[in-house]
Parts: C-alpha cells; sequence; structure tokens
C-alpha cells in the first residue's frame, strides 16, 4: 500500500516541482532568445537564484491574493473547471515508466504508477479530456472571449487529436504493444534504433498535435491575447488562474514525457542497454559518483569566478560564495571519497536500482530537454490564423498520417 | 418416316415465322417487300408438308394397322391427376386429313400468289395462312384431345385473322369478330366436353397412368365413359357446330366470305369447317355409345343442310351462294355421321374438299376479274375466262351430283346410308337438298358464265394469271377423279376409302339391288334440277322474276336467311347487351362494385388514414413514447 | 468485497449523473452530467474485466462524443428563454409510471433467469490483443462495414454543416 | 456478492432512464443525449453478458455500437446545426413539419 501511494505520490511531486522551475525556465528562455535578462530583482536576503525566486514569489502571491469569483457566471463549473483541468493533466502520469522494471525477491516492481495494458489509449483518453476543463472555464465565464476561446479550444483539441491518435497507430504497429514500458524495450538501447528515425513523419505529427492539444504557441489560440483578451481564463484570478496554468505546463511535461517516451527511447540511456548498466553497475557507480565531484567542484568554482564586491552593493553580491563554496566543498568531498573507496561491489538488487537511477535520471533529461523545446518554439514561432490552424489539422496532418499508417504497414507487411 | 412426322406441322410453322418477320420489318419501313420471297417461302413450307403427308401416307399403306406415333415429343404438363404429352400420331384417318390439308391448302397457297398479287399485307398474308397450316396440322396430327383443342383454337383464331384480313374496312373486321365470337359460344361446350371427358375419369380412376385425353387410352377405356357419353357427346358436337357451321351457330360462316377468297376456299370451305367432321370422326367410338346424339347430329345436319340450300337459292353475291353451299354440304357430312357412316361422311369431306375448293377458287378468279361478287353483274364469261369456266362447269357437276364425278359418289354413299339407317323422312328431305344443290349450282354457273354478258366494262375481262390457272386445272382434275377411291362395288370399284377407313365403323350390308335403284333415282332427280336450272335461268330469266312476284313472301323471307340474324340479335344479343350494360355494367359494377366496394373502401381508407394521421403528431417524443409501447408489447408477448 | 462497494459506486455515480441529466434545464450541464455518469459506466465496464472497453468508451464517448456535445451548444449559444424547463405535468408523470412499470417488468424477468456467480476469466480477456484478435477475424467484415459507415456520418456531416 | 442480475437491472434501469428523457425532453440535443445513455445502457448488458459467458464478442459488439453512436452524434448534430440555422430553435415541439 506504502509503495502504491509513493508511486502515486513521487512522480506528483516531481511534476509539481518542476512547474516552477519551468516557468523560471520559460521566463530565462525567453529573455535569452529575446536578448534580455529576465527575471533577476527578487532576493531574499540576497539569495535569488537566478531568478528563481520568482517563481516562488509568484506561488505566494497567487495563494494569497483575493479570490474574485466574478457575479455573472455559472459557479459550480467556474469552480470545477480549473481543478478539472489540473487534474486531467496529472492523472496522464500514472502509466508514465520513468525506468526498466526489477525484480525484489523475485517479484516484479514497475517504476510507473499504474501498469495498465491499455496504456497508450488510457493516454488518448485522458489527453482527450483536457478540453474540458478550458471548455468548461470558457463557457461558465459567461464572457464572450472566454466562450470562443473555449469554442477554440474544443475544435482545436478535436482536430488534434486525430492527428495524434494516426501517429500514434503507426508508432504501435512498430512497436507492436500498447505498454509504454513495452514500447521503450522495443526500441533499444541504440539512438539511431529509436523511433524519432524509424518513425519521423510520426514524430513531426506527434509533436505538432501535442504543441496543439497543450494550447502552446503558435497554437495558442483559445488564448490568444492580441485577439480574446486572455482566452477562456480571461475572468480567473489568484490560484484559479494559477491552477490554469500549472495544467498548461503539467500538459507541456506530460507532452516531453511521451515524445521522449515513444520517439526517444524513454528511459533508455544512449548505449547502455539496461543489462550493461547492471552488470557494470559497481564500475558505473563509481564514474557516476566521481563525475558528480568534479562536476560539483567545476561548478562551484565557476560560480565563484562571478564573485565581484561591491557589483550590487547589498547582500546580492554574496550569492555566489552562498552557493559555490559549499558546491567545491561537497564535489571535493566526493570526488575524495570516491577515489578513496575505489570500485564498489553492488549487490543484484544494488545494481538494478542504479541501473534504475541511470534511467531515471536520462529521462528525466529528456523530458527536460523537451520542456525546452517548447519554449524554444514558443518564443521562436508566431501564431496561426484560426483558419490555417484547421486547414492545417485536416488536410495536412490527417492524410499525411493516415499515408503514414499506409506506408508503415506495407512496410511492416513487407519485413 | 416417324421421325419426319413433327416436320410437317413444324414447316409451315418456320413459314409463319419467317413471313411475318418480313411483314413486320415490311411495316416498319412502311414499304412493300419483294413478293417472290414470301410467296416461295410460303408456298415451299406446305409443299415440303405435302411430300412429307405423302412419305407417311406411303410407309402407314404398307401397314394400315400400326399408326405412325411420333411418341410423346414432350411432356406438356404433368399432374397426378393428369399428365398430357405431346405427340403426332399418323393413323387412316388423320393420313387422309393431312393429305387434304397440305395438298390442296399447297394449291391454294399458290394461287393465292396471283390472287394477292400486289396487296399492302402480301407477306402478312403468307404468314397467316402458313400459320393457318401448322395449326390445322397440329389439330389433325395431335394424338390426344388437348393438341386437337390447341389447333382448334389456333385455326380459330386464324380464321379471324383472315376474316379481318382487311381490317381497315370495319364491315370485314365485324365480320372476323362475329365469327370469333360465334367460334367461341361452341368452342364452351367444346371445352365443357373436355372438363367432362376428365371428371369421367378422375370419377373413376384406376391404375397409375393418367393421360386420359389420349385417343388411344380414351378408346380403351370407352366404358367409363358410359354414363356420361350422351352429355359428353353433345357438348363435343356443340363444339362441332361452331366450328363447321351447323344449326344454330352457322351464321357466322357466310360473312365470314369478308376475306380474301383463296381463305374462303381453303378455311372456310375445304379444311377448317371439317374440324368439327374430323373431330367427331376421330371420336366416333365415343358417339356410337350416344344414339340420342347421334339422331340429333343427323337431325341438325339435314335441318341444316335443307336450310342452307334454300337460302343458296336466293343469294345472289358469289361467295355467299358457295358459303351456303359449302354449310349445305357440311349438313351432309354430319348427316351421314348422324346416320353412323363416318366413313361416307369423310369421303364427303374429301371430294368435297376438291370441288369446293375449285368453286371457290373459280370464283376468285371471276372476282379477281371483275373485282365485283355479284352475279347479277355478271353473266357470258365463258367465253372471255375458257379455263376457269371449263373447271367452274366440273366443280359444279361435281357437288350437283352427276355421275360420274366425285360428289356423285359420296353423296350417294350418304343419301345410302340415310336410306339404310335413318327414317324414309331423313331420306326424302335429304334427296330434296340433294336436287336443290343442283339447282342453286346451275343457277349460279348459268348466271355467272352464259347468257350475255351484263358487265359495265366487258372489254377488262381477261383470263386470270398461269399461277391462279394451274391450281383451278389440278382441283377440277380431282374433282372428277377423287370419287374413284370410294367407287362402290355394285359398280365394280373396290372402295378403298372404305378397306383404309373401315375401322372407325363396320360397313353395313347393302344389297346391291337397292343400292342401284337409290343411285338411279338421285342421279335422274340431280340431272331435273339441274336441267331445270339451266333451263329456267338461261332460257326463260323472265319465269323466275314472276316467280319472285309470285311468293314475294316466302322469297324475301328465304332471301334473308329465314332471319336468323334478326331472331339471334331479338332473343340474344338485345338481353345480353341490356344484361351486360344496364344490370351488370351500370347496375352493378357502377353502382356496387365502383360504388360501394371500390370507392366505398377508399373512403373508410382515406377515413381512416385522415384518423391515424392524427398520430402522426409531429412531436419526436410522443413517436418515441408510441415506439416504446410498441417495445412494451413486444416484449410481453414474447418474454411471457 | 471491495467488487460490491466499487459496483454500489459506480452504478450510483452513472444512474445518478444520468438522472440529473434528464432533470437539467440547461443542455451544457446535463451534458457534463452525462460525463460524469459515463465515466460511472467505464468503471463499471472495468469492474467487468473489459478494459479496453472501459477506456474506449472514455475516449469515444466522454472524449469525442460529448465534446461535440459541448461543441454545438456553445457554438449554439441559446438564449435562456428557449432554455425554459417544462414543468412537471400528469402527463409526465404518467409516462413515468409507465417507466417504472417497464423497469419492474425487466427487472422481474431478469431476477427470474437462474444464473451462476461469474467465474474466473481466461488469460488476456478484455485486453486490447484478445478483442482486437476477435475483431479482425471473425467480425472482420462488420468492423470494415463500420468504417465504411463511420466514413459516411463523416462525408453526410460535411455535407450538412456545409453552409449553402 | 454481485451477480449478472445486479447488472442487467442496472441497465435495465439507465435504459429506462434514457428512454425517458428522449421522451419527456423537449430540447432535441437532450433527446440526443438520452439515446447515447439507451447505447450505453445496451453496451452495458453485452459486456456484462460476456463476462458472464467468458467470451469476448460482447466487447466487440460493444466497440460497434460505438461506432455507430459516434456516428449517430456526428450526423445528428450536424443536422440539429443545420435546423438551428434555418428556425433558431432546437426545441423538438417547433418542429412539427411532418404532422399528420
Amino acid at each position: 500500500m506504502l509503495i502504491i501511494i509513493l508511486k502515486i505520490l513521487i512522480p506528483f511531486l516531481i511534476i509539481f516541482n518542476m512547474i516552477p522551475f519551468l516557468i523560471w525556465l520559460e521566463r530565462k528562455g525567453s529573455a535569452y532568445i529575446q536578448d534580455r535578462h529576465g527575471p533577476n530583482r527578487a532576493a531574499f536576503f540576497g539569495i535569488r537564484l537566478g531568478g528563481m525566486l520568482h517563481s516562488l514569489a509568484d506561488v505566494l502571491k497567487l495563494i494569497t491574493k483575493e479570490d474574485i469569483i466574478p457575479l455573472h457566471v455559472h459557479k459550480p463549473f467556474y469552480l470545477l473547471a480549473p481543478f478539472l483541468a489540473l487534474t486531467v493533466a496529472c492523472v496522464t502520469y500514472a502509466v508514465v515508466p520513468f525506468a526498466h522494471p526489477i525484480e525484489i525477491n523475485g517479484e516484479p516492481f514497475t517504476f510507473q504508477a499504474a501498469d495498465l495494458n491499455v496504456g497508450i489509449l488510457y493516454i488518448l483518453a485522458m489527453a482527450s479530456l483536457g478540453v474540458y476543463g478550458v471548455m468548461l472555464a470558457g463557457w461558465s465565464s459567461n464572457n464572450k472571449y472566454s466562450l470562443l476561446g473555449g469554442v477554440r479550444s474544443s475544435a482545436q483539441m478535436l482536430s488534434y487529436e486525430i492527428a495524434m491518435g494516426l501517429s500514434l497507430i503507426s508508432v504501435l504497429m512498430v512497436g507492436g504493444s500498447l505498454e509504454l514500458n513495452n514500447l521503450v524495450i522495443s526500441q533499444g538501447a541504440t539512438p539511431w534504433s529509436w523511433n524519432f528515425l524509424t518513425q519521423p513523419v510520426a514524430f513531426f505529427l506527434f509533436t505538432t498535435a501535442a504543441f496543439a492539444e497543450t494550447n502552446r504557441n503558435p497554437f495558442d489560440l483559445p488564448e490568444g491575447e492580441s485577439e480574446l483578451v486572455a482566452g477562456y481564463h480571461t475572468e480567473y484570478s489568484s490560484m484559479k488562474f494559477a491552477m490554469f496554468f500549472m495544467a498548461e505546463y503539467a500538459h507541456v511535461i506530460m507532452a516531453s514525457a511521451l515524445i521522449a517516451l515513444l520517439f526517444f527511447g524513454g528511459w533508455q540511456v544512449p548505449l547502455m542497454s539496461t543489462d550493461f548498466l547492471r552488470e557494470q553497475a559497481g564500475l558505473g557507480l563509481y564514474i557516476l559518483l566521481l563525475a558528480h565531484g568534479i562536476l560539483f567542484m567545476v561548478a562551484g568554482i565557476f560560480l565563484l569566478t562571478w564573485f565581484k564586491k561591491g557589483k550590487y552593493g547589498d547582500l546580492r553580491d554574496y550569492e555566489v560564495l552562498v552557493w559555490g563554496i559549499p558546491l567545491v566543498l561537497a564535489g571535493l568531498g566526493l570526488s575524495l571519497y570516491t577515489l578513496l573507496h575505489g570500485s564498489f561491489d553492488l549487490t543484484p538488487l544494488g545494481s538494478q536500482i542504479f541501473a534504475a537511477v541511470v534511467q531515471f535520471m536520462t529521462f528525466m533529461a529528456k523530458i527536460l530537454f523537451f520542456c525546452w523545446f517548447f519554449i524554444w518554439i514558443r518564443w521562436t514561432l508566431p501564431r496561426f490564423r484560426y483558419d490555417q490552424l484547421m486547414g492545417l489539422g485536416w488536410k495536412v496532418m490527417l492524410p499525411l498520417g493516415l499515408m503514414n499508417l499506409a506506408v508503415t504497414g506495407i512496410i511492416l507487411l513487407m519485413r | 418416316m416417324v421421325k419426319f412426322l413433327p416436320l410437317i406441322p413444324l414447316l409451315p410453322l418456320a413459314g409463319f415465322l419467317f413471313n411475318a418477320g418480313l411483314a413486320l420489318v415490311a411495316t416498319r419501313r412502311k414499304k412493300a417487300p419483294a413478293e417472290w420471297l414470301p410467296s416461295l417461302i410460303g408456298c415451299l413450307a406446305p409443299f415440303l408438308s405435302f411430300v412429307l403427308s405423302v412419305g407417311a401416307f406411303w410407309v402407314l399403306r404398307q401397314n394400315p394397322h400400326e399408326p405412325l406415333i411420333t411418341g410423346p415429343l414432350f411432356s406438356w404438363f404433368s399432374t397426378s391427376l393428369l399428365s398430357v404429352d405431346f405427340g403426332f400420331l399418323v393413323d387412316p384417318l388423320s393420313s387422309v386429313m393431312i393429305l387434304i390439308v397440305t395438298g390442296v391448302g399447297t394449291l391454294i397457297h399458290i394461287y393465292s400468289i396471283g390472287y394477292m398479287k400486289g396487296d399492302q399485307g402480301f407477306a402478312r398474308y403468307f404468314s397467316y395462312l402458313n400459320l393457318f397450316l401448322f395449326f390445322m396440322l397440329l389439330l389433325v396430327m395431335g394424338d390426344n384431345l388437348l393438341v386437337l383443342f390447341v389447333g382448334w383454337e389456333g385455326v380459330g383464331l386464324c380464321s379471324y385473322l383472315l376474316i379481318g384480313f382487311w381490317f381497315t374496312d370495319a364491315e370485314k373486321a365485324a365480320a372476323g369478330f362475329k365469327a370469333f365470337v360465334v367460334n367461341r359460344i361452341g368452342d364452351f361446350g367444346f371445352l365443357i366436353g373436355l372438363f367432362l371427358i376428365l371428371f369421367a375419369f378422375l370419377s373413376q380412376s384406376q391404375g397409375s397412368e393418367n393421360s386420359y385425353l389420349n385417343y388411344s387410352f380414351m378408346e380403351n377405356h370407352k366404358e367409363i365413359f358410359a354414363p356420361l357419353a350422351t352429355v359428353i357427346t353433345l357438348c363435343l358436337f356443340a363444339g362441332a357446330t361452331g366450328k363447321s357451321a351447323q344449326i344454330p351457330l352457322y351464321v357466322w360462316l357466310p360473312d365470314a366470305m369478308a376475306g380474301p377468297t383463296p381463305v374462303s376456299a381453303l378455311i372456310h370451305a375445304a379444311t377448317m369447317v371439317t374440324a368439327g367432321i374430323y373431330m367427331v370422326a376421330r371420336l366416333f367410338f365415343l358417339f356410337e355409345m350416344a344414339p340420342v346424339t347421334l339422331s340429333i347430329i343427323g337431325s341438325i345436319g339435314l335441318a341444316t343442310a335443307l336450310m342452307a340450300a334454300l337460302i343458296g337459292l336466293t343469294q345472289y353475291d358469289i361467295k355467299k351462294v358457295l358459303a351456303y353451299s359449302t354449310v349445305s354440304q357440311l349438313g351432309y357430312m354430319f348427316l351421314a355421321l348422324g346416320m353412323g357412316a363416318p366413313v361416307a361422311a369423310i369421303f364427303h369431306l374429301m371430294t368435297h374438299a376438291f370441288f369446293k375448293a375449285c368453286l371457290f377458287l373459280g370464283a376468285g378468279s371471276v372476282i379477281h376479274a371483275l373485282h365485283d361478287q355479284d352475279i347479277r353483274n355478271m353473266g357470258g364469261l365463258f367465253s372471255k375466262m375458257k379455263y376457269t369456266g371449263i373447271t367452274f362447269l366440273v366443280a359444279t357437276l361435281a357437288i350437283a351430283g352427276i355421275p360420274p364425278l366425285s360428289g356423285f359418289f359420296s353423296k350417294d354413299e350418304i343419301l345410302l346410308m340415310t336410306y339404310v339407317n335413318g327414317s324414309p323422312v331423313f331420306y326424302i328431305l335429304s334427296v330434296l337438298t340433294a336436287g336443290l344443290t343442283a339447282f342453286y349450282m346451275f343457277r349460279l354457273f348459268v348466271t355467272t358464265f352464259l347468257g350475255k354478258t351484263r358487265h359495265p366494262h366487258p372489254d377488262h375481262i381477261h383470263e386470270s394469271s398461269l399461277v391462279m390457272v394451274y391450281p383451278l386445272k389440278i382441283l377440277a382434275f380431282l374433282s372428277i377423279v377423287g370419287g374413284l377411291v370410294g367407287l362402290p362395288h355394285v359398280l365394280g370399284g373396290e372402295n378403298r376409302i372404305h378397306h383404309w377407313l373401315g375401322y372407325l365403323k363396320e360397313a353395313t350390308e347393302v344389297p346391291h339391288q337397292l343400292e342401284l335403284r337409290l343411285m338411279v333415282i338421285s342421279t335422274v332427280w340431280c340431272l331435273f334440277m339441274s336441267g331445270l336450272a339451266f333451263y329456267l335461268y338461261c332460257c326463260h330469266p323472265g319465269w323466275t322474276k314472276r316467280l319472285k312476284q309470285k311468293g314475294a313472301l316466302i322469297y324475301s323471307f328465304i332471301f334473308n336467311k329465314f332471319k336468323i340474324d334478326e331472331l339471334y340479335q331479338a332473343v340474344i344479343i338485345k338481353p345480353l347487351l341490356f344484361i351486360s350494360t344496364t344490370l351488370l355494367w351500370k347496375g352493378s359494377d357502377q353502382k356496387i362494385v365502383d360504388g360501394i366496394l371500390v370507392h366505398g373502401w377508399t373512403k373508410v381508407a382515406t377515413v381512416s388514414a385522415r384518423l391515424l394521421s392524427l398520430l402522426q403528431t409531429g412531436v419526436l417524443g410522443h413517436y418515441l413514447l408510441f415506439l416504446w409501447g410498441g417495445l412494451i408489447v413486444f416484449l410481453f408477448l414474447a418474454v411471457r | 468485497m471491495s467488487e460490491t462497494i466499487f459496483f454500489y459506486i459506480f452504478a450510483v455515480i452513472s444512474v445518478g449523473m444520468v438522472l440529473l441529466m434528464i432533470f437539467q434545464t440547461n443542455p451544457i450541464v446535463s451534458a457534463l452530467y452525462l460525463v460524469f455518469g459515463f465515466f460511472g459506466v467505464a468503471g463499471l465496464y472495468v469492474l467487468l474485466s473489459a478494459p479496453f472497453v472501459a477506456v474506449l468508451q472514455v475516449l469515444v464517448y466522454a472524449g469525442a462524443i460529448m465534446v461535440l456535445f459541448l461543441f454545438v451548444l456553445m457554438l449554439l449559444n441559446l438564449r435562456k428563454e428557449d432554455l425554459v424547463y417544462d414543468r412537471l405535468n400528469w402527463r409526465k408523470i404518467g409516462v413515468g409510471g409507465v417507466a417504472i412499470l417497464f423497469l419492474g417488468f425487466l427487472a422481474h424477468h431478469f431476477t427470474r433467469i437462474q444464473i451462476q456467480p461469474f467465474f474466473d476469466l481466461p488469460e488476456n480477456f478484455g485486453t486490447p490483443e484478445g478483442v482486437g484478435r476477435l475483431l479482425f477475424t471473425t467480425y472482420l467484415i462488420p468492423f470494415e462495414l463500420v468504417s465504411i459507415l463511420l466514413l459516411v456520418a463523416i462525408i453526410g456531416a460535411v455535407v450538412l454543416g456545409k453552409r449553402q | 456478492m454481485i451477480t449478472i442480475h445486479h447488472y442487467l437491472i442496472l441497465s435495465a434501469l439507465l435504459f429506462t432512464l434514457g428512454l425517458l428523457g428522449a421522451v419527456l425532453r423537449k430540447n432535441i440535443l437532450i433527446v440526443l443525449m438520452s439515446i447515447e445513455v439507451m447505447m450505453n445502457a445496451i453496451n452495458l448488458t453485452f459486456i456484462a453478458v460476456s463476462r458472464y459467458l467468458r467470451v469476448m464478442d460482447g466487447h466487440v459488439v460493444a466497440f460497434f455500437v460505438m461506432a455507430v453512436a459516434a456516428a449517430e452524434a456526428a450526423i445528428g448534430l450536424a443536422i440539429v446545426v443545420s435546423l438551428f440555422r434555418t428556425r433558431q430553435t432546437i426545441k423538438t415541439t417547433d418542429w412539427r413539419m411532418m404532422r399528420g
């Protein structure tokens, strides 16, 4: 029971903690792309964490802000909508595998909350529910712009869901299973056997559809601020508004995770299969710890070089010291410990756990990369016009998906 | 030979199909096709049939007691109650018939080439004629009663078609109509006879074989008919009266002269009208069992003969005279049948076919030359149309019963049988009729061919072409020698036809003395009447006019055909029309069937539809409710 | 035991939501209730070891059909006066009574049937693989026909929805 | 102990409710939704009997029913939209052109 709760809780926590980070990443990234500094003012005794404190401040602000419920809204659904949006975005993680399953005392143990045999279908189902939050918010706000946003969103999501499903089907045909774990395993550890090379069209379609499903630029018409004020969440404020935001980022993370799982080998460490990792666990751990020690030291020294007294003239000058010195010390300690200890000798269980940890880290790295990809796209491309959006969905992606399906089927038959 | 038997009727059928195709094409193109093709095909088919018939006759002569039977060609229909096979039978009786039909038919076909020349419906005419031959041969050759009936109806159809051949003339079309309707009345009797035969068999069914309508089967089981024989034979005879123009159904035949003259010769003199005689002769074993019927047949035959002869005395239309003469001769044949002498009837049928065909064709030749049928406009044609005149004279002599021509022998046979088997009254009347026959025939001949030319344009009159003359010659020859097949023993002959058809009825032995005496009486009587006619019409035409004026009442009564047509009109047709129009049509059909049943039901339907359409509220929920109600009822019924 | 509890939970959800759906004036709210009702039914499918159908239920009904309904409802943008709820009257009470009778009749007949408890199930019962195998072998022709039906529906909807 | 009876009665209940909704409501969209409910009830019966008989044919039929429901919804909604365009109403009692 505890394990089940943990299985549910840990991914949940990871995601919830990633959301503020992503917000920071988004702001910083956009600043980088637009050649400006981005958030860097909020400080707590001079500690800014590179602007990351802004996210914390935002959270505080949103939680404590007055919760305004306009009089003209349809209250039950107005209240329900943000919860619905966030819930639907989060329950999808139930089937995401974070690492290769391991065996404890002969019992299989999977790194996913629910090992459903309908795997991907479940994801599709939940993704299709994502539209409800948006629609309800738009409708219950009883506001022209909100309603338009809701209608746009529902049409857009319905349209792109089809392309998404079609691209998924071809991936499933190649993988031969609906379970995500099997799909990942079938892709293998070598990057050139991953699906983004064997199914490039599906990858393109899925990524595009994922963008549309998350209502992010260039598909953010439901909340296009130049046309609809703020779309479906115009009437929302404080934490409810934040929930829509969180839902959006949760969707982004989910989409990134799916792209990673379906097309980039999921938790597969490039060139290192699970068996290899398990066999070489001792050596691996040794190298890993050593590398981390060195990394920490390098990072700490890099930070320390930034120190310059009188740059700001207040406590902020000392922030790099606060982070840099512990990093250097920790890196030094870790490296020394590893070097002195020598090669590790792990139990079978230990080696399995080691492999899982490495895979988990790889997976998170991939997710992060695709999150960055989302942000990158958002700040790079302009928004579609509505008819272009629909045209792309129905006239380009749907036929493309069908053709891809046919070609895949033929190739699979010929093989 | 048996293998070729089906070809005898099928060849004319092929001719019909070919000519019908030609006729259709001609109608499409609105242009008469070349005449040589239909005439060639149309004449070749009956000729080949004739050749085959001769062959069949030849084969049959080797062994007359074994008729040629094709066996069932195919099974027409077969049920547990009755099965009918389609088969052909050629026994002595039908061999005589097919020889007459194909032989005379061929001659008439050839004659028609000349007669119908230039007619718009040339190909159509030949196709009908061929079709007629086909049905007639079917009638004669069929091995069971149903095939006979098919032929019977088929020749009726062709008769209708050919009487109304020039259908643009309303009178002619009406004549065809009349023939058809009157024939239907007779056919009704025939059908009832058929059903009664079936009834007789089915009510006493025994054995597994059920081809009841086969002649041989019927003959082998004729004892079954004993209780019903009179009724059956009367019904069948009713059919015969229709087809063979006997009282009371003879009225159609004089009107049937509206058709082309060769048609009158072939259908309404030589072949079709003898179908009734053939049928009675064919089923004579049945008629023998019903003496009542036989006496009725005899009486009607005699009455018809006498009455038609009387009417014939007064007619002016050349074809009408011949038509009544035909009716009269047919009456003779029925008289023979009634007297229990089918052989004599068939013999007379044969000779009659020769000389009556010859007469008709001669009349046709005259009509062709004059474009007129009224004998008052003729006269003096003998010199202009020599061959026609001679052949006509020969045929007249034959029909008048002047020895040694064919008519004498056959008619004498009938008179003899009447004397032997019937009462003296019958004999006297029949002899009287024979005299009348001689009288009106010579009246016709004299008025037409002798005396002064009364035609307005005598210069245009000329002899007919060779295709018309040669058949005349052949038929005249046959009229002369045809009687020799029945040359009686008393004159040193062998009476071949009696041997040939003897199986129909045992010949009665007649003392030679008596036979000779009767011959002399009739010959003298006929000669006297012929001479009288010759004298009256040739030398003293005025006397006849005075006679007419003296007995104007009787004359006009006879001239108007005893007012039979008017009688029928008043007694049958008027009431029938009244019943049909007033009672059935206006009363029952319009008021009851239309008014109450048809329109009443539409009213009911309309009103109930109005009421039901109230359910059609247009509201979706109501429909669903009804659906649901139906579901509940269904569930209750299904699950309970 | 837990099966019983879950059954009643899902049953109450589905029936209750459908009831709310029926007696709701606002069609959008109705549609929302119906979505929840469908979730209840999906839960029942899961209890009946039909995970594939359950997911399809969510995917098709909740994810597509009801979204379509909502979309159309929003598109129509009905006014308040269009939605005046037809009040309860004797006709409706009568229909309701008939419905209850009908239900009782059905229930009576269902319970009269002699049955056995649920048995254990074979391997991969109700999984996508199992259902798919059946779908593409025994029911191949109906499957293709259904695809034609859907195609026809798509074309029909496009034609109907097209503005003249 | 949950038996098939429970499921059958539940599906009967759902079906009746759907029918009631279809019969009583005048809003065409709610009628359509009620029809969906009825289809769901039937699906539930199929799945339950499938479970009871331990064959999967019921699942396949449920799949077909869903396809039909989707087609029906698409066409039905298209009709509703085009009707609404001409009449500006979705009350079934306002559409009575086929009244007898």
